[in-house]
């Protein structure tokens, strides 16, 4: 039984990822392993993140995981970093199991962009 | 999957459609001689007439004799017919194999399961461009090698072999040579008259016949156990029903092709240069396998730091493989590139452009143009490899 | 050969013209899904649902999951995946196997193979009606047994097995159990769910579908060894690519069949009685195989004292059968007929009338006409017996 | 290579054998062997074969080898029958090798049948 491996949320991410790009001198979470790279980096306002902007490397499914978070995270408290639900991502983008281990390299990034947001505040 | 996509079909190596005047042949056979060939009566021996018509037709695309074909169900089964039936036919006289490390899954996968079973095989590695010099065959030959297989045309890469001088070698030792013609019958002049072969694969469903046959070519006294086993028909060597319209329509096929051979390889040499022009001032842009002398239907090219996966679906709606068409399902890189000197995310963004006769120059203008886009959007979504 | 001749169909058992909604069907999928369905596109993926519609539909027709079949080139290549895949996987804890000596020939001569290699096979010998009696297939099962292969419907006789029965027999020994279903998917009901049954073969040229594609049926949980090496296809189990045109057609096929299985039933049942009747007072016939409780496409009457080779070319422009049609290019008397106690020379007079579809009482009627004449005037011909 | 295995004389010879039959108190000719069964018999006037019919038992190319035999004598001398060949008839019927046997029978026959005629005459 093949399918579509995309399903359509992954292909409208992917097709139009609104959230490509860069905050400049923003807070910037990155990682890289399992043949993939991943950036975030992020403009705050209090607690609140005001722009998140990401560059991936990767399959589909990456690139659409990265601007799911983008979209997910956004507007929201920084905190909220802190509550990355891969379990959601791989259900919402039907990610194939396979691939697991790209979505733990997002959880990466994205608790290392929470890290860096928590050192700006700290200082 | 966007259902209302129209495809821009750019793989022909991995299947072609149906030619227009074999499919009306086919509809022709299958309302009027769709009998059992076998049968012992007069209109089974119209639909035999059919069958031998259709042999005739490809023997003279090969200029053999129509008497040294087995029909088959593809390519796939006449390399099993063709390795396992020569292998274990000479298996007394010495267990020694010798094919190329790039060749089809099919072939490769035969020799493995033939290795299981206590046969010992030679993997001969290719040149980077592909091909496998005649001196380094010929040093992998010893007193005990039975069989050697190689390919004619790489449906990855386009290369061709010199099977002239391969088998020749082959023959001076008393090897028995097989060749993979998937990719060559029909697409290439091939001349089984002046070529040194005992044994070729082909398959319709590369040149514009019906999938779900096949032939195998068994040079006169070449002999080989058969690996199938039931009625009568083809000598024993390879029983059940003749599927007489699918043989028509692989006759038919092959007069057609007979006829365009020239016109097809010219055409398509003007449609590779102009989609390489297209695409080789990209930046970290290089061809896998031979920039010259290969097959031009086919164009494989790989590009420095681009992910092959996304490159595919930001590919669309063109239709172009990644690996073989056969193993294309897996996400493992291609083999055949790796022996080439690939690394494996080198060959992981590589792209085979396949073109045929229904490509047009405007179908190459907008893959150059898919193309580029497509790397382009990649490449502004990496991060800076310095980030 | 008289090639105006219209030809009087009555060989439906040996091969059957295709349905017109499966070669609508055919077309369809020639001109829009050509893709490789292993190819890693949407082209390619719209193709492999195709194929998946269609498993899906032969499923249907049989009650099984349509993840439990396996694409093959007829029942041939079925017959030899599943008896030697079965028998290779199992030969570690056993060689023996055991089948019915008037199986069509792609088994017989499966076995005859395994023969060669050390297996044992048990032959078991039918009732003089063709049929096997449970207690007989039950005192045949060993320890080591392995596997049982036994027919549905005969091909010659259109005796049908009991199925059920012997298939629990086998399952209550842990013996993996094998049906031939060429001659009765398709044409009599078949229940996978309610059917002990392992593996079973089908092709889809006897019902109404393409030639060139059959399935072997593999029940969730039976190992079979793949008898083919290639590309990744169907779980190893059988590579190639797939021809998705045939697979449509059969999987049409299928849904045709399902809906005029048993209309298709009662409408053979009454012109085999019709052709029965219209023979049945000449001097010296008889039926082969059972009068009733067989398959009503078949009808297979010897007649003494007749030649079975003029008797067929008397009858032209009907178009039958004397031994089995896979095997009826040689003059060799039936071997399914002489399990049946007949001898040479009553085999050789056995003629296999079977109907379908197509079949009119217009043409029974000439059928009748066309052997009563034969008969008569063959045994004009001959000289007295006491001359 | 499958052609009919009937070229159009055999089935000419078979469809419409002219002389089936028998002559009744003429001499015969018998022979049975290889699964076939002939018999000829013939009107003799003088040293002249009048009327030739036969019988015949078996394949398409026996019967009509006997037709073709009974073409061949009728209205000639008897003694032509000592000139049987096998070898023309093998080929004007294109009989296949493996039924060269069958010819022999019937060669067999009008030997037999020649034997009869002199031993009419000689009496
Ligand atoms: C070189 C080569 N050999 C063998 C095959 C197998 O052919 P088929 O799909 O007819 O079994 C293919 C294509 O799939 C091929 O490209
Ligand atoms: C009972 C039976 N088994 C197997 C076969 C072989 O089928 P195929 O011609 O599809 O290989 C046939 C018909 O030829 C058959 O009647």
């Amino acid at each position: 039984m093949i399918v579509d491996p995309y399903n359509s949320r992954v292909r409208e991410y992917f097709t139009n990822p609104m959230h490509c790009g860069d905050v400049a001198g923003g807070a910037i979470g990155y990682f890289e392993d399992q043949g993939i790279r991943l950036r975030l980096s992020a403009a705050i306002d209090g607690d609140t993140i005001t722009r998140l902007r990401f560059h991936a490397w990767g399959c589909p499914h990456t690139i659409a995981a990265a601007e799911a978070t983008c979209r997910r995270f956004e507007g929201g408290a920084a905190a909220e970093l802190e509550d990355f639900e891969t379990g959601q991502i791989m259900k919402d983008l039907a990610v194939p199991i396979e691939k697991t281990g790209r979505i733990l390299v997002l959880e990466d990034t994205v608790r290392s962009l929470g890290q860096a947001i928590r050192d700006l505040t700290d200082t | 999957m966007s259902a209302d996509l129209e495809p821009i079909y750019l793989d022909y190596a991995a299947t072609t459609p149906v030619d227009g005047r074999v499919a009306e042949r086919m509809r022709e056979v299958q309302d009027r001689f769709y009998f059992n060939p076998s049968s012992n009566h007069f209109a089974g021996r119209r639909s035999a007439a059919v069958v031998d018509a259709a042999a005739g037709q490809l023997a003279r695309l090969l200029n053999a004799d129509p008497a040294e074909f087995l029909w088959t169900s593809g390519a796939t089964e006449s390399n099993n017919l063709a390795i396992i039936g020569a292998a274990k036919q000479r298996q007394h006289s010495g267990r020694h194999l010798v094919t190329l490390r790039t060749e089809h899954k099919a072939v490769v996968d035969v020799f493995r399961a033939l290795e299981k079973q206590g046969f010992e095989v030679s993997w001969l590695e290719p040149d980077p461009d592909g091909r496998l010099p005649p001196e380094r065959f010929q040093a992998a030959l010893r007193e005990d090698t039975q069989l050697a297989s190689i390919m004619q045309t790489n449906n990855e890469t386009g290369v061709v072999q010199d099977i002239q001088s391969l088998g020749a070698i082959s023959r001076s030792r008393g090897v028995v040579f097989h060749v993979d013609g998937a990719q060559s019958v029909g697409k290439m002049p091939v001349d089984m008259a002046a070529l040194p072969v005992d044994l070729m694969s082909i398959t319709a469903h590369k040149l514009y016949g019906p999938k779900g046959v096949g032939a195998l070519y068994v040079a006169n006294g070449t002999a080989i156990e058969a690996q199938m086993f039931g009625g009568g028909q083809q000598r024993r060597l390879r029983p059940g029903t003749l599927p007489v319209d699918l043989i028509a329509g692989f006759g038919e096929a092959a007069a057609v092709a007979a006829t365009r051979l020239e016109d097809d390889l010219t055409r398509l040499a003007a449609l590779k240069a102009q989609l390489l022009e297209g695409i080789r001032d990209l930046d970290g842009l290089y061809v896998n396998g031979p920039e010259h002398d290969a097959y031009p239907g086919i164009l494989n090219v790989g590009i420095e730091d681009v992910e092959g996966e996304s490159l595919l679906l930001a590919l669309e709606p063109l239709c172009v493989a990644t690996g073989s068409a056969c193993n294309s399902q897996s996400q493992e890189p291609s083999y055949v590139l790796r022996a080439l000197g690939r690394s494996d995310i080198q060959a992981q963004s590589a792209i085979r452009f396949s073109l045929g006769r229904q490509t047009t120059r405007e179908e190459i203008e907008r893959a150059v143009s898919l193309y580029r886009g497509a790397v382009a959007k990649l490449r502004d979504l990496a991060p800076a490899r310095t980030a």
